[in-house]
């Protein structure tokens, strides 16, 4: 019961940190610190991204001979600790290198896996993920974008919604219906596909907080290649599978303020009786904040632990979005209520910059993307605790005839 | 035991909800949340006024139609449902009723039939800052009938043509009217969690100022004037919360995931069932709180506070989870969930945080129960 | 929005209460203040009712050709308020004159109308509801008491679980099963049955709050003529919904202390800093009991409004239970937690004569009593929302066959 | 990173949990819960005394085992799972621990092997009453080495053989180690919530006592003391957390209603999710109250109020909702779920309640904070 690292792993950590040392400054020297969401932003991190790769730190985990460090989990978790301290990382790779080329590696033939793992680790070609629709949110499988055999081709059209990156994206696996006729499990076949073609079209998504992160994307008669395939026709379920399963391991991060920030507040506030944070009732919610983070954080530390021992995490670390989104939510809305009718402010003079009320804007999103609160206990219930899952009334029914009541 | 609207009563609010539903449907109260420049909507508040609303609970003789307070309630609730975007709170449930219960006759006389008339819009400048504002922390003062310092977030205050400001004059806190079209007074618009409704920073300096109520009592009186706004602000809240409530079952009986609709799992079913609670029991304080406020009764200040406390409650419960029975959708832009979800949280904080109202509730009940 | 009485209403409670202050009185002359669970306390409880059905107060609204008192339903709230005012009030004949009695009134024939009901509005005779049984809580209709037919008779075996008061009752109405090879809601019969009959047995239930209010009840070969028949062979499931339908007026009891009581508390216990009442966090509890309790009282004026207006109330007044055996739980709770280690005392020597400590064991049990928390919001859900029932794996399966576990 | 038991730990944990699935069945709960004059089992405790558990953590030279406070973690963690009836808590958690922590080498040396070899069970005496106890209030006093006053509710006050005793002497709160066997020793047992473990007034008339640690520091040392009981009593909580989310899923799992097993329906999956949750929140924070109080950390004070508050929480959620999960079954004496229950109750009054140990959290980090 200690937090020291083994030997072993103590040294690949020194070794880790020395290099980013020397990394970091050079890259910054090279590319300064460009805002995001700027094209010099972009190069910046396909250059880090290639220097990782060069020197074994990009896709710890994989083999060399892709390109990968030929490392261990928690190798791979300690460099992602060490870069978080070094001050450079960009999440433009995590869900291509986290779920998406590992799909592709599973699923492609030798000449394809060739052609995109070693530019994808090299950080010079971008992948999204395209699976969620707007008819199928929790129930992904209820997909309707289409995908019809013409010889040699299939041809697409439908909608993707929820895409992450699909606008500076280079290539996505997209999961489409082949045959509506069969119960809708059944029916699906994975491709992967060109986001540069242009029957793919990409729509921002204005987001209740005001944002634009996401997007829609259409696919109007877009044409790929039967080797575009990944896994047999049909077989696209057990396909998407494999590369929700890869989403588990990518390690959630920061999502906002936390009891520090609050406390923080709370203490120049002005209360009825002294500051805010003399208010007990307050103190008590703090307390309770502070415990589930902390609980989180040794929880992830279990995990660690857990590969750092050799063996598999498993769906545990769905609890950690239960409980840090319904928090970010509770605990942003108390700050804001603490500051009364001030607390309605977003503009410059707003307290702490803001960030309570965009938290507050921000959570409820959070509490959806990558599983609903329900989804979410339904997993633990049924892969955790082993529960039966629900009466499935889906199964047998062929798509077309499933009721959808839109 | 008649514990409900009466069938006038009904008649009145289902009136104003079909003349909400044509005046005021979601795509005005998006043309003010998408307009930087609208800081309500005039059109739907010329209407209004044409209506009588402004009006309701004002005397004839001063241009109203002299209705009761519960009907007041009506139209309220009918206007938290529609998330309607002007300053009838300012307007109504605060000037109006300030004036009427602490106005004198002349005072009355000025301002009422120009409220009932829709002339006038209202706002209250108390805050002075974040957190809370202490008595010997008031900076705002008036000498010799001018007032300066700054109020910051005023409420409607960039719309507004009269103020009540809480300010010091002599050393002792009272309350100020203050013509806010006048000289020595600076407007500016601040950006709110909530754009469908205005708040600005007020810069006085050396403004014309006219005592309302007693020297001395000013933040008594800031209490008084809240005790009323809190009841018809807990109608707004309640209307609002309710059809959150609508709005989710709609989708959940409309969606489909697993081949049935949502509407049919426990997890949806059972979160609906806690906002129908958490509305009723809302409904039901608030009901206290109107017989309370239209009889003047003692019990006004508890009554007050456990109606704005449910309704609170109810409303940010109802706009927060409505967001996620909708899942991705609700979270959009385009979807009218967020309208709620701000608005939730512009009502919880306009007239004092819950935690606030709590601690006034529990101080009520000790002296209650000291007795 | 008033909370006064209609003239009418008016008329009646000064009526009632000049009656009540009379009666109560020689009642009280005849009978003193016996302990409950005495047979004095029970010839007390039937003295009262004879005495109100000889006025006309008892069962209010029953015509008064069977011994009721010709009124209204508002009528009989008021009467019932005044009662409660008036301090002499016994529980005894709530569950018969609330549900079974109106059952055999429904379902039966004159004769055996005219055999019950007089007596049962006189407390001559009381009645129980034997509807429950270990296999089948939340799932009434799950129950396996069987009832063969022989020539004019029925044979009953099987046991009842949660009975209130089968051991004082005199009669009982008893749901069972007559024909298991159909779905189980299509091969129930109800029955009225003789709880004094020797093939009954009474076992009380020893509940882990200590107490033993309830009971089991066994059946060896009961044996009961056709004509105890209530409703149609096969019908006792529409029966039973008339039963349960009638259950939902009966009005909630008070459940133990509320926040007034620990409010109290709160005032003479210290805290770490003055006494408990100061604290902050404890005083916003304070605030949410008191805002739920007035909510519930409001709740029940509302449904009291709807009377006086000769309206019928709907499913709404399940919120009650929800709301006040929760709200029970956490206040005993934190009453207890108040108090610190003294908090575990239960003995003579305890805070408030261990009414948290009862109520904190109490609570649990009045969670399930008359539907769990689940079941009510289903009930909300589907009843006053309008939302669709559960799948129901069990609607076209032979009761035979359906999947049991035990 | 090593966060977790190690393989050694793990087997002793699962040989404990084996051991106490023999001589702790519910039985043996039930025996001391049914019948009065018993207040702990006897043979148990002897049994317990024979593994060496009572002095796991007490060094090699004083009889012990000379264990790391890991292993009696996990010892905790399984007597919780099994409701075990014994002073175990009293007297190695806090007796022990305190007489290793703050004792002088001749108290270490009297004590010690006394309690390893199971001769020996101890009590904590401070409550004087309900509330909390401050020092100006506090009653018991010592005067020439005796000790006068009332010490009520004490756990194990009727059973054990040493106490310590808070009391002021010269004006200034100590602690005092008492003789409960001697003379001027009053105890009477009472009725509790829990009958499985033993409460009792102690009145003392001039018992001798002997100081442990500091003059004037009575309050630090038990703060001190309760640090290092809270980590301790947190694994006991969540071993019982853990089994009553066990207990409550086999019950979900085999029971039928409307033709499936409640199991399948989303308002249990989500209940047992829910506790699922809370319980691995408390697991986490108590794994880390286990490192601070085995390394001695200078984090121990936050670690065990974490440790604590989050324990207390998930035991008291699991041991109420598994109730509902069993239903009417889960209300009756015949069903072990209000064995937890009650002990939910009996371990979060023991050492102060979650609501102190939140304050006490948040000064930490209010200090933490602002250095």
């Amino acid at each position: 019961m200690d937090f020291n690292d083994s030997p072993t792993e103590a040294a690949y950590r020194e070794k880790a940190r020395a290099w980013l040392v020397e990394a970091a400054a050079a890259h910054r020297a090279e590319h300064g610190e460009p805002k995001p969401n700027t094209p010099e932003h972009m190069a910046a991190a396909k250059a880090w991204q290639a220097r990782k790769a060069a020197a074994g730190y990009a896709c710890i985990t994989w083999p060399a001979a892709v390109g990968g460090g030929g490392g261990t989990p928690i190798e791979s978790v300690i460099f992602g600790q060490e870069e978080g301290k070094a001050g450079v990382a960009y999440g433009y790779f995590t869900i291509g290198l986290g779920m998406c080329v590992p799909t592709v590696m599973a699923f492609s033939d030798t000449d394809t896996k060739k052609r995109f793992v070693s530019p994808a680790v090299k950080g010079e070609e971008i992948w999204c993920q395209l699976f969620s629709e707007p008819a199928g949110g929790s129930d992904v499988a209820a997909l309707r974008t289409r995908a019809v055999r013409d010889g040699e081709d299939w041809v697409i059209n439908g909608q993707k919604v929820w895409t992450t990156g699909a606008h500076y994206s280079d290539f996505g696996i997209l999961l489409t219906r082949t045959d509506p006729d069969v119960p809708k499990h059944k029916g699906l076949t994975m491709f992967w596909i060109d986001m540069r073609d242009p029957a793919v079209e990409c729509r921002p998504i204005h987001q209740m907080s005001g944002g634009r992160e996401f997007n829609e994307v259409y696919f109007s008669d877009l044409r790929v290649k039967d080797s575009q395939r990944l896994g047999e026709v049909g077989q696209g379920w057990q396909v998407a599978l494999v590369t929700l399963m890869n989403e588990r391991l990518a390690v959630g991060g920061s999502a906002g303020p936390n009891y520090r920030e609050v406390l923080e507040l709370a203490r120049a506030l002005p209360g009825e009786d002294g500051p805010a944070l003399s208010n007990d009732a307050f103190r008590e919610k703090l307390a309770d904040w502070f415990v589930a983070s902390q609980g989180l954080k040794f929880t992830r530390f279990r995990t660690m632990t857990a590969l750092s021992r050799g063996q598999t995490p498993g769906p545990e670390s769905s609890i950690g979005k239960i409980i840090s989104a319904n928090q970010l939510q509770d605990l942003a809305n108390t700050a804001v209520e603490m500051q009364g009718e001030y607390g309605v402010l977003t503009g410059p003079e707003a307290a702490a910059g803001a960030a309570f009320q965009q938290s507050l804007m921000w959570a409820p999103g959070l509490r959806i993307a990558g599983g609903t609160d329900e989804i979410l206990k339904n997993i633990i219930a049924e892969r955790v605790l082993g529960l039966p899952g629900d009466v499935r009334v889906d199964k047998d029914v062929p798509f077309r005839d499933m009721p959808t009541g839109r | 035991m008649d514990f409900d609207y009466s069938d006038d009563q009904k008649f009145l609010k289902d009136e104003a909800r079909k003349f909400l539903g044509g005046r005021c449907p979601p795509a005005v109260v998006r043309g003010v949340l998408d307009d930087p420049a609208k800081r309500y909507d005039a059109p739907l508040w010329a209407a209004v006024a044409e209506q009588g609303w402004l009006g309701a609970a004002i005397p004839e003789k001063h241009g109203g139609l002299g209705l009761g307070r519960v009907e007041l309630c009506a139209i309220a609730e009918e206007l938290g449902r529609a998330v309607a975007p002007i300053p009838f709170a300012s307007t109504v449930y605060i000037l109006a009723e300030a004036v009427m219960a602490h106005g004198t006759t002349a005072q009355q006389a000025a301002i009422l039939p120009r409220v009932a008339a829709g002339e006038l819009i209202g706002a209250l400048a108390v805050s002075e800052g974040p957190g809370v504002l202490t008595p010997s922390a008031l900076s705002a003062r008036v000498e010799g009938g001018k007032l300066s310092g700054v109020k910051i977030p005023v409420t409607d205050g960039d719309i507004a043509h009269v103020a009540i400001v809480l300010a010091s004059e002599g050393g002792k806190p009272g309350l100020f009217l203050v013509d806010l079209t006048g000289e020595g007074v600076k407007r500016e618009t601040l950006e709110s969690l909530d754009p469908t409704r205005s708040v600005a920073r007020l810069t006085f300096d050396g403004a014309a100022a006219e005592r309302l109520g007693g020297a001395g009592e000013g933040f008594d009186l800031v209490q008084a004037i809240l005790d009323r706004a809190a009841v018809l602000l807990a109608f707004e809240q309640l209307g609002g919360a309710d059809r959150c409530l609508e709005m989710a079952k709609e989708y959940a009986l409309g969606r489909y995931a697993f081949g049935r609709v949502i509407g049919g799992y426990q997890a949806i079913k059972h979160k609906l069932a806690d906002m129908y609670v958490k509305n009723e029991v809302a409904r039901s304080n608030a009901y206290y709180g109107a017989w309370a406020l239209n009889d003047d009764a003692s019990e006004l200040p508890t009554a007050a506070a456990a109606a704005r406390i449910a309704a609170s409650e109810a409303f940010w419960f109802a706009s927060k989870e409505s967001v996620q029975v909708h899942g991705g959708m609700g979270f959009t832009w385009e979807v009218d969930c967020h309208l709620y979800y701000r608005r939730s949280r512009q009502l919880s904080l306009v007239a004092g945080s819950p935690r606030l109202w709590k601690e006034r509730l529990v101080s009520e009940l000790e002296k209650k129960n000291a007795a």
